[in-house]
């Protein structure tokens, strides 16, 4: 290996890579300048699967099923939105029962969605802590420091959650249940008690998770003042989907869009997107960038000028003017309450997150309690001749699109998907460049800036499987310091469980 | 000394994995009777590790995904290096997967189709000197076996916990199963479907019904309904589970062991049952099934005896 | 001058109807193209729509289906079979990308060794237009981009 | 039970003498061979069917150790069991073979040497690759029902039915009308030897109602065949004739009671000619002796207020029952007779002979019964108007040798036409011209005959008419029929003006055989008449075991030939029969119970129902024995669970592969 000092003249740049030799996820790459300041810091997605090109010429009932390939983490976001687009496609209603067992789904999902992140994903950076050693920064480490109890405990929710997703949706990775107006089977009455029984835990456990969040982290005022400061603050547009009054939901309902300053910039129904939401495609990835139409695309800009926009928990509680349940709804006023409204620190993320997470649970249990629940009739049969439909829902990680054309057959002629990491990529660009501007140098390359990176980015949980509409999950990532020549100098690995190594 | 396993992902959608977290509490178990030296997604071990490894001191690799890029067949290529047995892991590994759907199409058409004649991604683009790139897409996706040697085969979109419970017990047991075999049992789903007796001989199809275009009972056989499923022509296994979510079975498990064309068997089986005997009373029948590749081939294009679209 | 594509017609003939037109073609000493390869089945209902795939992806350009006029199955049914899977089979086929000139069905009666003339002359002379399936050898080229 | 040894292959190419080695290059072909994979012995011989052709199999399977053989020659149909008798006397299993068809696929069918050669190399390797695949197999055996049917009670029924009664098989003999006897029961003579149809042809007639092994059903139809060689099921529909043979004595004092005293139906069996009563026999040695009501005609049917007198003169009999109703009869056979015979053309077809138009133009089957004493004219060969013609014209290949209706020679016009102009003559002393192509006397007598004819002063123009017309020209052709026809022997137009024409109607398919085709389950040549399994070896069997042909229904002949061929038929059938078993084909498919998930979609599949469904193990069944062995299940079964012997997937895969891969 070539020695630092003999190249420390050269221009240099970094290479934050995911391992794409391992997983072809997404990439960072800084570019420095002379003095080793950084340039500029690209973020990459390598990768693409033409989900758009092949789902054409296939029938329009079979796309809830196609597209939930598209992300095993998430596949009940993409059936659901497939579903609903499929409604709008035949121009058919579901059954209020039907609408109800998919709610019901849905919710049950995000809980179990939700979860997973809180304590596998992003959980080691604040449970554990930044500072603490890399080793002990991964879900082994979270279990340790809330209690192996907790952890089992972790583990059995995740499971009685899963499993009644299979009880109502066939499969709980890649869901068969979503028909255009309705689906498959209606519930039992020892399905819906299951619900009932599973989701009164599942309420404890929100609130339990809301009271390890606030003890390791409100009470910890350097991660507060982590959470607060300007690295991780961008002020940009926010998305997300609201009911008939402007409360959080998110299976149904207009999207919202506010301002940087918090007032309200747009309302619209998912069928006139396209009249507001824009892509922007860069030549160094294959992922397009969303940005607000009317504003343009300004670059990786923030501000009131800047179409740049954010979806994701912060966004959603952001555009939002309450919960509709209680417990969540105590628990969203006292988190503006502490950061203000709307809160531009990306970190939020996972405070959000709690807050959601504990909002999916209490609707998942109004469903399961609803007597209509049990309805026989599940169905509605399409009659009109199928044209286009739009469907959206808020997957965990944001707004998520489906778009389709059909000829009179009803086979797919176009398809548009766009997904959460999608609006996110542009804020996610710049949390990136920001991070690395204000930390990265060539001199200064050590696992505490690299994870400071980390964790703008992971707060988003950026599902590039989605976002190529290729492949899922978390963010491995690699730090290499190399010079010009690609020797490489220093070398950093971060793994999906946030563990962080010099090689 | 515990036997050394490891997991690895190429094209998949995640499903995979989640499909060996679902094992739940008994993930804890497995963990515990095996040293897991490789699994990118959950634990702290690098490629070079891998590497470093001798040939063969994997006992059993588990690789899920189908390979569409030069980076997933050098890994495959180094993984199969260094294991004494390779699983092609889950329905992506085995046939290709819906991922595999791409093959009716080129990476051209894709791009056309995602960015039109706009800005478009470059293989190198140049920052004041500095090239950044992007990995080059085969034009296909190909199932694991086409590019290294598999020993064994998990199937499903994804694989049933059961399923790969039963998997992991069987690998790291003896004496192992013949080489190349399937790890499900060899025979159609009908054999485990809840519905088997619900219908009498005579299967007869005088209409192909499009799954929304009737409401199905959920006692009787979907097929003896009307509506296609492949049941019959589909590996068993998985415990008949879009079955009991009252929708059709649409192959994820692949074909049973005698045969070669999963979608060309099917076509064939759900062709013969129909009635009609000339071109007239045929051709309406067929018209219930929309999308003949999206049907019969939808887990399984890249590894069916035409792998692609012909042609250009 | 380039020499004339001679197309490959892999051809499933039934071996009570089909089978025999082409014996009593040869019988009668009819002439006619030597592009197609005769594989004998006891009826067209026994040919698995596997062996039409497989003959084309092993570089066959056509592939033609000769069985016994409707009513006439030596086997009383097995050529409706036959004619449901062609019928399914061709509207796959051109989702493949492959044109349906190149799979033929035609009901051959033993008496009729013209017809076989006749179908084999046209099938090649459409195939000829047509030119092979296999641009190129598409198959190793695509084996080329990941060697 | 896959044969585990390493495989051996022997592969034999024929020349045929020049039929293959002419147009393909047979030692390059062997060279070829030679070359491919598992094959230790390539050889090229003359005639590889011949005795030591095959003595070089066995040879080589015992000096090499063979134990798979390839034979390129003729077709498998021709050939395929004379190799297979041969593996088998070699010591080796008849079913590791596999015969590739270089002659009528391929040197009989291409001109260009280089390419002839180029496919037959493809075949021999798609051979060799599946070759290597085959199994031992076994043929089954099937117990021979001993009773025959046959079907048609012409001459050529009789006959065969006489000829397997006599050898103690009972046969049951199933005619359409109401009496057995056929065409020639409507003869008068027969040609060459004059002698009288009636005479030879009566006798027969009565041994079969008098047989105690035939079961005579006539006024019957077969509706129905089930079941396979040995094992056939046959229903046979029975007509009521209102008669009951059993009570009947045959007597005929109810054709005299009939209310109606004169005959006035049109007779069918005298070609309309007479005329008959409602209540009938067909003719007066007609078999069986018992009347026919016909209800379109007979009083009680149409208005039911007849005095019955016919019941009554049948008095304490009680053989009369017009409440009668169509019965339908199974029987069990092993072995079929087909005997339906043939329909004679309809001269309208050739409307320039105006049959139909002008009323003295006759077909020939009615001049027949004209000059049958017990026919409508009691012999008198008379005009419509009752007088003697002074001049007849014959017209030859009414129907025959004619693009318009049929192509092909019908082989008796010719012979029949010299017969008639001889009756003709002696029963009139009429000038008689006949209008010919060519004259076909190929048969024993017959050239005799035509000459014998010649100095009889009979007139022969040679010549295909033009047309008959009543277009007068001159006064020599008042009242007469002109016959207008190019002499060519002579070179110019002439018209002979007569006052009789005789259209010397061809043969042709009956209107049902297609119908009697189907229900037996075999061929029809192109112009309709049924298709023997081989023109010159095999020329009354059929492709389906079992089945036999005799008479015209397999086309054109004359009295010694049906005869001949009946007696054949009726042989080939006492050979399966006293054999007691026919092997089967072992080509019969199977369920493999381990893999069979009980989908139910080959249970439809089976036309012989020899699939069942099994409810306890929850799995499809295959009965061998009903099985014949088509495949169509083994296509179906979506899961690769049924196979078929001789048929396997690998082979044919194998097969697709051999002859794809590029030399």
């Amino acid at each position: 290996m070539a020695s630092a000092t003999a190249t420390a003249a050269r221009q240099r740049r970094i290479i934050i890579d995911p391992i794409t030799r391992l997983e072809g996820h997404g990439k960072i790459d800084i570019i420095l300048d002379e003095e080793g300041r950084v340039e500029r810091a690209y973020f990459q997605v390598p990768e693409l699967r033409g989900f758009e090109k092949f789902a054409q010429g296939r029938p329009a009932e079979s796309m809830p099923q196609i597209t939930s390939r598209i992300c095993g983490v998430c596949p009940t976001a993409h059936h659901m939105a497939s579903t609903k687009a499929l409604d709008r496609l035949y121009q058919v209603e579901p059954p209020p029962a039907a609408r109800k067992i998919r709610e019901l789904v849905y919710s049950t999902f995000m809980v179990e969605d939700h979860t997973l992140h809180f304590y596998f994903l992003g959980g080691p950076d604040f449970i554990v802590g930044p500072e603490a050693p890399a080793a002990q920064r991964n879900v082994l480490g979270v279990i340790a420091k809330v209690g192996i109890e907790t952890g089992q405990k972790v583990i059995a929710m995740r499971r009685k959650l899963r499993e009644l997703i299979s009880l109502a949706a066939g499969k709980t990775v890649h869901p068969v249940f979503g028909l255009p107006g309705g689906v498959a089977k209606p519930l039992t009455a020892e399905d819906a008690a299951q619900f009932r029984h599973v989701a009164a835990e599942a309420v404890e456990f929100a609130q339990f998770t809301r009271g390890v969040f606030e003890k390791v982290v409100l009470k910890d005022q350097e991660y507060m003042d982590l959470i607060r400061s300007d690295l991780f603050t961008h002020r940009t547009y926010y998305m997300g989907m609201v009911d008939g009054q402007n409360r959080l939901n998110f299976y149904d309902g207009d999207l919202r869009v506010v301002a940087p300053d918090g007032h309200e910039w747009a309302r619209f129904d998912a069928a006139d997107y396209a009249e507001y939401i824009a892509e922007h495609a860069e030549p160094w990835s294959y992922m397009k960038f969303c940005h607000l139409k009317a504003l343009g695309w300004q670059g990786f800009k923030e501000g009131a000028e800047s179409g740049v926009y954010g979806v994701a928990p912060l966004a959603r509680l952001n555009a939002a003017d309450g919960i509709a349940t209680p417990q969540a709804q105590e628990a969203y006023l006292h988190f503006f309450g502490v950061l203000g409204k709307p809160a531009h620190h990306t970190l939020a993320n996972h405070w959000a997150r709690v807050i959601e997470l504990l909002y999916a649970a209490e609707r998942m249990k109004e469903l399961a309690d609803d007597p209509d629940i049990i309805d026989p009739e599940v169905r509605n049969l399409p009659t009109a001749t199928p044209r286009e439909g739009v469907g959206v829902v808020e997957a965990p990680r944001g707004t998520l699109f489906h778009h389709y054309q059909s000829d009179g057959r009803g086979l797919i002629t176009k398809c548009n998907l766009i997904v959460a990491t999608q609006h996110n990529a542009a804020r996610i660009s710049m949390a990136i460049d920001q991070a690395a501007r204000g930390l990265v140098s060539a001199t200064h390359v050590n696992e505490g800036l690299l994870n400071m990176v980390e964790m703008a980015f992971r707060a988003y949980d950026p599902c590039l499987g989605c976002a190529t509409h290729s492949l899922p999950g978390s963010m491995p990532l690699l730090v290499r310091v190399c010079d010009d020549r690609g020797n490489v100098l220093t070398s950093l690995r971060r793994d999906a469980d946030g563990g962080i190594h010099r090689d | 000394m515990k036997p050394k396993v490891a997991f690895y992902w190429c094209a998949s959608c995640g499903g995979c994995e989640e499909a060996i977290l679902d094992l739940a509490e008994d993930i804890l178990n497995v963990v515990s009777a095996v040293d897991i030296v490789f699994w990118p997604v959950a634990l702290d071990f690098k490629e070079k590790d891998v590497e470093a490894m001798a040939d063969g001191a994997i006992e059993v690799a588990l690789v899920n995904g189908a390979i569409r890029s030069a980076h997933q067949l050098q890994m495959a290529q180094l993984v199969r290096r260094k294991s004494r047995i390779l699983v092609a892991f889950g329905a992506c590994a085995q046939l290709g997967g819906i991922p595999g759907l791409a093959n009716l199409t080129t990476t051209g058409e894709i791009l056309h189709e995602v960015y039109g004649d706009g800005t478009r991604p470059q293989l190198e683009f140049q920052h004041d000197g500095q090239a950044l790139n992007l990995p080059k897409l085969f034009e296909s996706v190909y199932p694991l076996d086409r590019m290294i040697p598999v020993d064994y085969y998990v199937p499903g979109c994804p694989p049933s916990p059961r399923i790969v419970a039963d998997a992991l017990r069987v690998l790291l047991s003896d004496p192992l199963p013949d080489p190349g075999s399937v790890l499900a049992p060899d025979r159609a789903l009908c054999d485990e479907c809840p519905r088997k007796d619900s219908h009498d001989p005579e299967l007869k199809i005088d209409r192909y019904y499009r799954v929304q275009e009737r409401v199905l009972d959920t006692g009787t056989c979907i097929l003896a309904q009307g509506v296609p499923c492949l049941g019959p022509a589909t590996r068993a296994g998985c415990g008949a589970r879009c079955i009991s979510g009252n929708m059709p079975c649409t192959g994820c498990f692949g074909p049973s062991g005698r045969v070669r064309d999963y979608g060309g068997k099917a076509l064939c089986s759900l062709a013969s049952i129909i009635s009609g005997n000339d071109a007239g009373a045929i051709d309406p029948i067929l018209d219930g099934l929309a999308d003949p590749v999206g049907t019969f081939y939808r887990y399984s294009l890249p590894s069916s005896f035409l792998q692609r679209k012909q042609g250009e | 001058m380039p020499e004339e594509f001679q197309p490959r017609i892999v051809a499933f003939f039934c071996n009570w109807c089909t089978y025999l037109a082409a014996d009593l073609a040869g019988t009668s000493r009819i002439k006619y193209a030597p592009n197609a390869e005769v594989v004998r089945v006891m009826c067209s209902g026994r040919i698995d729509v596997q062996f039409v795939l497989k003959a084309f992806a092993q570089g066959a350009d056509g592939v033609l289906i000769g069985g016994c006029h409707p009513g006439d199955c030596h086997y009383q049914e097995g050529n409706y079979k036959a004619l449901r899977r062609y019928r399914l089979l061709q509207r796959l086929i051109r989702q493949m990308g492959i044109e349906e000139e190149r799979l033929r069905l035609e009901w051959i009666s033993a008496a009729e060794g013209d017809r076989v003339r006749v179908v084999i002359n046209e099938m090649v002379e459409a195939l000829q237009r047509l030119g092979p399936l296999h641009k190129n050898g598409q198959a190793q080229e695509r084996l080329m981009e990941v060697a | 039970m896959p044969d585990r040894n390493p495989v051996r292959i022997g592969v034999y190419t024929c020349h045929c003498g020049t039929n293959i080695a002419a147009t393909v290059d047979v030692k390059a072909l062997a060279e070829f061979a030679a070359a491919l994979p598992g094959v230790v012995v390539s050889r090229e011989y003359k005639y590889m069917c011949s005795d030591p052709g095959q003595d070089l199999i066995r040879h080589d399977i015992r000096d090499h150790d063979l134990n798979r053989i390839v034979v390129a020659s003729c077709s498998p149909h021709l050939h395929e069991h004379t190799f297979r008798t041969a593996l088998k006397v070699g010591g080796l299993n008849p079913y590791y073979f596999h015969m590739v068809n270089i002659r009528e696929q391929a040197s009989w069918v291409h001109e260009n040497k280089a390419q002839a050669t180029r496919k037959a190399k493809d075949l021999v390797r798609a051979a060799v690759c599946r070759v290597a695949l085959h199994e031992p197999l076994e043929r089954g055996r099937v117990a021979i029902h001993p009773d025959v049917l046959v079907l048609g009670g012409g001459i050529a029924g009789i006959h065969a039915a006489l000829t397997l009664a006599n050898a103690g098989k009972h046969v049951y003999l199933v005619e359409k009308e109401p009496t057995i006897g056929g065409h020639m029961a409507k003869f008068d003579k027969t040609f060459p030897t004059l002698d009288c149809a009636a005479c030879i042809l009566t006798p027969k007639m009565s041994a079969v109602r008098s047989h105690p092994n035939i079961t005579l059903l006539t006024y019957s139809e077969v509706t129905k065949v089930d079941g396979y060689v040995g094992n056939y099921k046959i229903t046979v529909l029975r007509h009521p004739r209102y008669i009951d043979e059993d009570l009947c004595a045959g007597c005929l004092e109810c054709l005299e009671a009939c209310v109606y005293k004169q005959a006035k139906v049109p007779d069918e069996f005298n070609m309309g000619l007479g005329k008959r009563k409602p209540i009938y026999i067909p003719f007066p040695q007609a078999v069986p002796q018992v009347p026919v009501i016909d209800p379109e005609t007979c009083i009680q049917f149409k208005s039911g207020k007849c005095k019955k007198t016919c019941i009554e003169a049948c008095g304490e009999r009680h053989a009369i029952n017009l409440q009668a109703e169509a019965t339908t009869q199974e029987i069990e056979v092993g072995t079929v007779i087909l005997a339906t015979g043939f329909r004679a053309f309809d001269a309208a077809r050739a409307p320039g002979y105006g049959y139909g138009r002008y009323p003295n133009v006759y077909a020939a089957l009615e001049v027949e019964r004209m000059v049958n004493a017990s026919g409508p004219t009691a012999g008198e060969v008379i005009l419509r108007d009752g007088r003697r013609p002074q001049a007849v014209g014959i017209i030859h290949c009414v129907g025959s040798r004619d693009e318009n209706t049929n192509r092909w020679c019908s082989r008796v016009c010719c012979m029949y036409s010299l017969k008639l102009a001889h009756l003709i003559k002696e029963h009139t002393g009429a000038e008689v011209f006949n209008f010919y192509i060519d004259i076909r006397t190929p048969g024993k007598g017959f050239e005799e005959f035509y000459q014998k004819l010649l100095t009889e002063r009979v007139h022969f123009i040679r010549g295909r008419v033009a047309e008959v017309t009543d277009w007068v020209f001159d006064p020599s052709e008042d009242g007469k029929l002109v016959i207008r026809v190019e002499d060519t022997l002579a070179g110019f137009v002439r018209r002979i003006p007569v006052d009789m024409v005789v259209l010397a109607t061809g043969l042709e398919p009956r209107a049902d055989a297609p119908e009697v085709r189907r229900l037996f389950n075999i061929s029809c040549a192109s112009e309709g008449f049924f298709l023997e399994r081989h023109p010159k070896l095999a020329p009354v069997n059929t492709f389906t075991d079992g089945v036999f042909l005799a008479g015209c229904c397999q086309g054109p002949k004359d009295i010694p030939d049906t005869v001949a061929q009946a007696g054949a038929a009726a042989a080939e059938a006492l050979a399966l029969i006293d054999a007691g078993y026919v092997e089967t084909e072992p080509n019969t498919a199977r369920v493999i119970e381990e893999i069979c998930c009980g989908c139910k979609t080959c249970n439809s599949m089976c036309p012989y129902h020899a699939i069942s469904f099994v409810g306890e193990i929850h799995k499809s069944r295959i009965n061998e024995v009903l099985c014949k062995g088509c495949g169509t299940c083994v296509a179906a079964c979506p899961s690769g669970a049924i196979r078929q012997n001789l048929f396997e997937d690998d082979q044919i895969y194998a097969e697709i592969e051999g002859i794809l891969t590029h030399a």
